[in-house]
């Protein structure tokens, strides 16, 4: 953490990421009115001291829908990397520690095939075809954001492979690798141990943009209404509700959920930023370069 | 003064970092000038300050005077004239020197079209020629290569190439040979004299290594912490150094001494390998492997034995197979055929029972670099990691580890970046002793470390091979070091042990062709002059 | 050097000119241009399957059929000469036809068409659609070329009015001939003003003016249909001129537009025979369950989703007859008033008092009214009073798959049907109807009275329709909400356009500016 | 033979994705008969449907049917609208693949330009600048911002047409002109994440060794700008390509913000419809082109770096 003092564009990133938190923590305890409830006689007030952020078509106030689609938004952006990232993590350090065997070239097959799905128009047509509504599997129940967050999670899982693989295929040929299994330590005690934390700085990095591309996965399939449901709001489709205003300029339907995307996935892209920078070693020695 | 360059006490700082303090020097035309020192003295940032290569971020001060002009005050345009065609520069690293993408061809076809009028044709005949001139042979066919199709050695030829293809007056060569293999070392150098002295080219020549230097250079300049400490004669330098400091470099230069005069006591073998041999598939994915069956020999098979309490050094050039047979040694791999025997016994390193009792026999002591210890872990976390292999009651402290690599143990709660090179490889021998084993292995153990810091490392195994009755084993491209410690040398070439006997034997009466080319292309000092004094 | 608001303003001015070269008012051949942006793809053009009312807007400009619907909902001839000589018994119904009039083939219409078409309609093997509507008809006669006579089993009141748009004319063999055009490309097939030309599935359908048309020739050469499922999109392609007419717009839009003037007009009208509700599907539970209709009937304000959603463009009544028809019973419409309590109540006396819960379908495209906002409120209203509502958003053909199917629990949508006031109802509660499948509902006493209306005379409706009203309020089969206005919406380029009672877009009366 | 192994792995992707899809849509929902007769159709016509169609045979036999007619029949026709798959893909592929494709060039275009202005003034202000447009475009949502310009380019400056597509009949100009919008809105995230990349990459290869060497020889800066882009490409490309086929995701949302016409509205609209061949075929389709644009990279990839392409 002391390091991040060291990158304000990290800082800067990090303030939006936790601003954002907090607004979703706090949704349930800050004296919002119900983001739900609709009160029919107050529909389209522009901004005031009532209502912050205005109401909208249904007199919803908006304000209570932007910090309770923080929940919704954050926690699908959040849900999918952690899928992506769990999946990914662990088939590419297994992977690199079986470099050469059937089972790293099958693994890294099977990333191969789920990297070359679209994200976006898979996610689309699935939710599409098994529908919006709570999907059975056995005996399990599926909201369609927990579906949402697992089809996406499990499309983000390749790209994160393929980098812990790669990193780890590197930090594996390291001298202090033998040096750990000189003495019989597992092979899972060092992949975890010793592997894992030295390769996290650039995987940190990665799933902090991955986040924010959640966000806005999660935004778009919201806004063709096939994301999270109503009446539980969340940005995208708070902006799918204010599709209907885009000409009659009633701008605070529109404004405030696509600032709260924009602030965050800017949050999250800052943040990686920022931790790429503090944690790239060219960034430090930097080479000779012309000063003409 | 007929000055091809001078250099009036300049200055370079890269913010709080002084990396060169009022360095003085001066090059006449045909001059052969070498700067001397350690990482970290400075010698580089000087010899980039006269190309003006450095980073924006390098403040400097002081004058370099080009041929009378000061490089500090040319305009961009001047500057990109002057580069290449008055003055050019080769680097250390020939395989990130040449831009990867483009033939060998076209990159000095380019540096023509930069400073000369040549048409394309005249440009192609040009290069065919500046490659034959660097030893290139088959020069017409090289135009069409890639870099990473050529060997290190051709490589720097073809730097060497670009550097003198519009006839520079000033050549500076920033550790050309570092990244050689030696005997490649000794051509490219040699390359570099005769180009130089045919051409009447002043030579501004980089390196750490003062033997290198000895046999060719005109002057020494020696630099530590930024400064010139001392300057003069090549011969004076090397023969009566009137700085400290270079008394101390020449000191630790590892030469071949006759090492135990008597006669090497029989003692019984610990370790011997029957008929060991490692092949590694080509085909590197396991779909691939099922068409394309064929190997690469890392190791063809060899018989070796060592003997217990003594030092064999094991000595070869890259890709000679050396740390195969390392790895196969300690079980980190396993043998494609043949077997490892420990006192008689076949080796198990497999599972985790035969890995323990293993580990508590043979150790290892890695090359020294960062990569050496986890970077994320504090140097205690290493030493007590190492020790898994023990019951908890034979585990020793840390602290007493430390001491016995003469370190103090104050240092054991700080991260591997916090010390300095040596210090990691005296930590990287005491985690090799956690388990008291009898016979240790070092794998190229000073070749990441500075020359000054080599002899406190070798002299340390050397201490603690006697003291703890170890059998040591010492892996190495560098004959010198081989034969400063070893009781027994093996010389491996291509996978194979091209030879093996008593260290004196060895290096004094080589049987093989390789053996003695090795040892005659080992830089020697004043002592080797008398080679650079014609034209091979 | 240009400066910088040099360049700014020629950019400008180039943009400026080029965008006027995307106005479609005349084609690069000269042809007179209308474009009507519609919410929904017509998924057939076969004037005897229209399910959706914008496709009806299509196929009504390429068919005809006997009679029609005045602007002002009264029915006149169309391919009749006048309207049509009713026996005694209203068992017989004699038609004379107009003469002269050409199919877009080329062959002369006669009553041998009319008869052709009548009966490959009846005909059960070939499914069409509305077909229950027709089944009093027992045989059609021809008695002259331009005569024809039709024959009933039971005396049926809602016949001509029905014959206004469900049905369409074309040549005898046609069907035999070209069984797929009428599909998707219907050319040749119809007597009416405009032409088929071509089609795009989900961008457009083009139709030429027929020049051997029969009646007043339109005002345009080409009309084209731009489908766009976006409400905005049909907006911006209005605001931007590349469209001339708005099918379907938000009422919010019709409302700002037409007050803020800007060139932009719009007029509404009380449409005739029309419905907003909430079917639900009495065969299935949890509303197989009087007492749960009546608890979603009641739980919420009619008049705010009238007033508020629709800024009027909708008119309350909670027992289907609209509040305006002298038909209307207020006795019965209060008696599903709002009234949380008695919602609660009602809920609380229901099988499904512990875990309410329902699914709403609803068309994602604007069918006749966008009915979004609408299954929001009522999710957040139900909500209110304990029922958990899933919306369920289904393209308008995909709805319609789930209505027939009988798979939705309830569905929020707008009913179109005739001017006859027993339509809807008879469409929805007869057995045997087509939307009767959708909602599951019968009741002996209203089944008696919707057929006992089917015999009466117009001025003996009203204790009949009563007593229906009474029937609805009492079992809530449906949760009516209120009757759709019609309202159309233009740019300036158009400089008249008669509002249809009907709802769909009355294409052929628009007069263009020159 | 990597070529080859690149080309069964595309093959393989094919395969499995047009597996799961066909999975999915043969467990999930109702029945396609129920669908397609709708109404009050009887049981029988029901069972007549579904054996006609061969929906009562087990999935793996339906899957491998599908599978040996793809090549001779292409895609079947669909449940809902009985129009053939094959027509309705051809009718709206090429406006999919002209509205990519331009959006591809914008952000091909538009990164190259502002990532090498970016890289050459590292920390001056070109470079400051470039970085908070492109971080502010990979942190707006697309189709928010196509919304927007819409309302501001289309509706109130009328500069370019709001909404739907001018046929290229009446000109070349118009045509592109009223895709122009929506493409910026697929480009802009891609614009943002290129320039990125194409900065990063050239500000990596301008601190490698070589480019030390070009400057050391005194080459001219175009040369040397040739050096650095040629060596910074790969990655590059690499980008672009996978870029150009998740585009085709973004124009699902675009193409129905923009009322066109186009595969991915169809998409969006067959699945609104359950129409599950049409949905089959079209993700197939945008499947095959994502994997064509991988295994496009990877061979150029090969090509541009002489290490892999011996």
């Amino acid at each position: 953490m002391s390091a991040l003092s060291r990158s304000p564009v990290a800082l800067l990133g990090l303030a939006l990421v936790l601003a954002m938190g907090l607004i979703a923590l706090l949704a349930p305890v800050l004296p919002l009115p119900s983001p739900t409830a609709t009160s029919i006689l107050d529909t389209y007030l522009p901004p005031s001291a009532e209502h912050w952020f205005g109401t909208d078509a249904l007199g919803r106030d908006v304000l209570a829908r932007t910090f309770w689609g923080a929940r919704s938004s954050l926690a699908i952006g959040l849900g999918i990397v952690v899928i992506g990232m769990v999946l990914g993590v662990s088939l590419g350090l297994a992977a690199a520690e079986a470099a050469g065997s059937l089972f790293e070239e099958l693994a890294m097959r099977l990333v191969d095939i789920f990297a070359a799905i679209p994200v976006l128009i898979w996610a689309i047509a699935v939710v599409g075809i098994v529908g919006t509504g709570a999907t059975q599997i056995g005996p399990v129940s599926l909201s369609n954001e927990a579906k949402l967050v697992l089809l996406v999670g499990v499309l983000f899982f390749p790209g994160i492979a393929r980098i812990t693989y790669g990193l780890a295929l590197a930090e594996l040929k390291q001298e202090y690798v033998d040096a750990r299994r000189l003495p019989g330590t597992g092979s899972a005690a060092i992949l975890f141990g010793d592997v894992l934390p030295n390769i996290l700085s650039p995987l940190l990095v990665q799933a902090s943009v991955l986040v924010g591309i959640g966000i806005i996965i999660e935004a778009s399939l919201s806004f063709v209404g096939l994301g999270v449901q109503p009446p539980m709001p969340s940005w995208g489709s708070m902006l799918a509700d204010s599709k209907q205003t885009v000409f009659s300029g009633e701008y605070w339907l529109s404004l405030f959920p696509g600032l709260a995307i924009f602030l965050s996935v800017i949050g999250f892209n800052l943040l990686g930023d920022g931790l790429r920078d503090l944690f790239d070693p060219r960034r430090r020695t930097r080479l000779p370069k012309e000063t003409a | 003064m007929d000055a091809l360059l001078q250099i009036e006490d300049l200055d370079v700082r890269f913010g709080t970092f002084h990396a060169v303090r009022g360095v003085s020097l001066h090059l006449a035309r045909g001059e052969k000038l070498a700067i001397i020192g350690e990482s970290g003295s400075g010698k580089s940032v000087t010899a980039l300050s006269v190309m003006r290569l450095l980073d924006g971020a390098a403040r400097t001060a002081g004058r370099i005077l080009l041929q009378g002009e000061d490089v500090l005050s040319l305009s961009a345009s001047a500057l990109r004239q002057m580069r290449g065609r008055r003055v050019a520069m080769v680097f250390q690293d020939p395989m990130t020197s040449l831009n990867p993408v483009f033939p060998v061809g076209r990159q000095i076809g380019d540096v023509l079209a930069a400073h000369t009028d040549l048409s394309g044709a005249a440009r192609r005949g040009r290069a065919i020629d500046l490659l034959a001139q660097v030893g290139i042979r088959e020069a017409e066919r090289c135009l069409t290569l890639y870099p990473h199709e050529l060997s290190g050695g051709m490589r720097q030829r073809v730097m060497i190439a670009l550097a003198i293809a519009c006839d520079p007056a000033l050549l500076i060569a920033d550790e050309p040979t570092t990244a050689l293999d030696v005997t490649v070392q000794e051509q490219i150098t040699r390359l570099l004299v005769d180009l130089c002295r045919a051409r009447g080219i002043g030579l501004l020549f980089i390196s750490h290594n003062l033997d290198l230097v000895g046999e060719f250079a005109d002057r020494i300049a020696v630099m530590h912490e930024g400064r010139i400490v001392e300057m003069g004669e090549a011969a004076q330098v090397m023969g009566a150094p009137r700085a400290e400091y270079t008394r101390k470099l020449l000191a630790a230069i590892p030469r071949i001494g006759l090492p135990g005069e008597g006669r090497i006591p029989d003692t019984p073998v610990v370790l011997e390998t029957r008929a060991v041999s490692r092949a590694y598939p080509r085909a590197r994915s396991a779909v691939a492997r099922l068409w394309d069956r064929r190997q690469v020999q890392a190791l063809r098979p060899s018989d070796l034995q060592v003997h217990a309490g003594q030092v064999l050094g094991i000595v070869g050039e890259s890709g000679s197979g050396k740390s195969t047979l390392a790895r196969l040694l300690i079980g980190l791999d396993l043998p494609t055929s043949g077997t490892v025997l420990l006192q008689g016994a076949p080796l198990k390193p497999r599972d985790r029972a035969g890995r323990r009792a293993l580990s508590r026999r043979i150790q290892l002591v890695f090359q020294g670099s960062q990569a050496s210890l986890n970077p994320r872990k504090t140097i205690r976390r290493a030493l007590s990691e190492a020790m898994q292999a023990l019951p908890r009651a034979e585990r020793r402290s840390p602290g007493a580890l430390m001491e016995l690599v003469r370190l103090d143990p104050a240092l054991l709660d700080r991260y591997p970046h916090q010390l300095s090179g040596g210090q990691r490889q005296r930590v990287g021998i005491a985690r090799a002793l956690a388990t008291s084993p009898d016979i240790l292995i070092a794998d190229e153990p000073t070749s990441a470390l500075d020359v000054s810091v080599q002899k406190e490392i070798i002299e340390l195994l050397q201490a603690l091979q006697r003291d703890l009755g170890m059998t040591l084993i010492v892996i190495s491209h560098d004959l010198g070091l081989i034969g400063t410690i070893c009781d027994r040398v093996l010389v491996m070439r291509a996978g194979a042990i091209v030879e093996t006997g008593e260290a004196r034997q060895v290096l004094t009466h080589p049987a093989t062709d390789y053996t003695r080319a090795l040892l005659a292309s080992l830089p020697k000092g004043l002592a080797g002059r008398a080679r650079f004094a014609s034209p091979a | 050097m240009l400066s910088r608001r040099h360049f700014l303003a020629t950019a400008a001015s180039l943009t400026a000119s080029l965008a006027g070269g995307f106005a479609t008012r005349v084609d690069a051949q000269g042809r007179k241009v209308l474009v009507a942006t519609i919410p929904s793809n017509p998924s057939t053009l076969d004037p005897l399957n229209q399910s959706n009312h914008d496709a009806m807007a299509v196929s009504q400009l390429i068919y005809q059929n006997l009679l029609e619907v005045d602007v002002d909902g009264n029915l006149v001839p169309q391919l009749a000469v006048d309207l049509p000589e009713i026996s005694e018994d209203r068992l017989t119904y004699t038609f004379r036809l107009r003469e002269g009039v050409r199919f877009h083939n080329g062959a002369p219409f006669t009553a041998a068409d009319v008869k052709y078409s009548y009966d490959y309609m009846l005909d059960p093997a070939n499914e069409a659609l509305r077909r229950s509507y027709w089944t009093a008809i027992e045989r059609v006669e021809v008695l002259s070329d331009y005569e024809v006579r039709f024959h009933l089993s039971r005396p049926y009141r809602p016949l001509l009015s029905s014959m206004t748009k469900y049905m369409g004319i074309f040549p005898q063999g046609s069907r035999e001939a070209a069984a797929d055009a009428f599909q998707s490309a219907p050319a040749g097939l119809g007597t009416g003003p405009a032409i088929f030309s071509e089609a795009q599935t989900g961008a457009y359908v083009e139709l030429l003016r027929n020049p051997d048309y029969w009646g007043e020739a339109p005002d345009w050469d080409v009309v084209r249909f731009e489908i766009a499922g976006e409400a905005n999109a049909r907006l911006a392609a209005l605001m931007s001129g590349t469209a001339d007419v708005v099918g379907g717009p938000a009422a919010r839009d019709f409302l700002r537009l037409t007050a803020e003037g800007g060139g932009f007009s719009g007029a509404s009208k009380p449409a005739l025979g029309a419905a907003m509700m909430l079917m639900h599907n009495c065969a299935k539970a949890p509303f197989d369950d009087r007492n749960f209709r009546i608890a979603v009937a009641r739980a919420f304000d009619r008049a705010a989703i009238a007033e508020r959603i629709y800024g009027g463009l909708l008119e309350e009544t909670s027992v289907l007859v609209p509040t305006a028809s002298a038909l209307h019973s207020a006795e019965a419409d209060a008696r599903l008033s709002m009234d949380l309590e008695a919602a609660r109540a009602a809920l609380a006396d229901s099988a499904h008092a512990g875990n309410a819960a329902f699914e709403l379908t609803y068309p994602t495209d604007a069918y006749l009214l966008d009915v979004r906002d609408t299954a929001l409120y009522i999710q957040a209203a139900l909500a209110e009073v304990g029922i958990t509502v899933t919306l369920k958003p289904l393209e308008t053909g995909q709805m319609f798959g789930d209505i027939f199917g009988g798979n939705h629990q309830s569905v929020l949508w707008a009913v179109v049907g005739t001017t006859d006031p027993t339509f809807i109802m008879n469409a929805l509660f007869m057995p045997g109807q087509s939307l009767n499948v959708g909602t599951g509902f019968s009741s002996e006493a209203l089944t008696a009275a919707i057929e006992e209306s089917f015999a009466a005379r117009d001025e003996d409706l009203a204790p009949i329709l009563a007593r229906a009203q009474a029937i609805l309020a009492d079992e809530a089969p449906a949760a009516f909400i209120g009757t759709p206005k019609a309202f159309n919406l233009w740019g300036a380029d158009v400089t008249e356009m008669p509002v249809n009672t009907g709802i769909t877009l009355r294409l052929r009366d628009v007069k263009l500016a020159a | 033979m990597p070529v080859l192994t690149r080309l069964a792995s595309a093959l393989m992707v094919l395969f499995v994705v047009s597996a799961m899809i066909f999975a999915l849509t043969r467990l999930g929902g109702v029945s396609p008969a129920r669908l397609v007769l709708g109404a009050d159709a009887p049981a029988e016509s029901l069972a007549a449907f579904e054996a006609e169609h061969g929906l009562d045979r087990p999935i793996a036999v339906q899957y491998l049917a599908w599978l040996r007619a793809l090549p001779a029949e292409g895609f079947a026709r669909s449940y809902v609208t009985g129009q053939s798959v094959n027509q309705r893909l051809a009718e709206t592929l090429p406006l999919t693949l002209e509205l990519v494709t331009l959006a591809f060039v914008l952000a091909v275009v538009g990164s190259v330009a502002l990532g090498s202005a970016s890289a050459y003034g590292e920390n001056r202000w070109p470079d400051h600048a470039v970085r908070i447009l492109a971080m502010a475009a990979l942190s707006v949502p697309g189709f928010w911002l196509g919304l927007l310009l819409m309302r501001l380019v289309g509706v109130q400056l009328g500069w370019l047409p709001p909404v739907g597509v001018i046929p290229w009949a009446r000109g070349v100009w118009p045509h592109l002109s009223s895709l122009l919008l929506p493409a910026l809105a697929i480009a802009i995230y891609y614009i943002g994440a290129m320039s990125r990349l194409m900065r990063a990459s050239l500000i990596d290869v301008l601190g490698q060794d070589y480019t030390r060497t070009g400057v050391a020889l005194g080459l001219p800066a175009r040369t040397r700008y040739v050096y650095t882009l040629r060596n910074a490409l790969p990655p590059f490309v690499s980008m672009a390509a996978m870029s150009y086929g998740y585009m085709f995701g973004w124009a699902v949302i675009v193409e129905m913000v923009f009322n066109l016409p186009g595969l991915a509205n169809a998409l969006l609209t067959a699945i609104f419809q359950r129409d599950y061949p049409m949905i089959q075929a079209i993700v197939l389709l945008i499947t095959l082109v994502f994997v064509l644009a991988s295994t496009a990279a990877d061979l150029i990839q090969r090509a541009l770096n002489p290490r892999l392409a011996t």
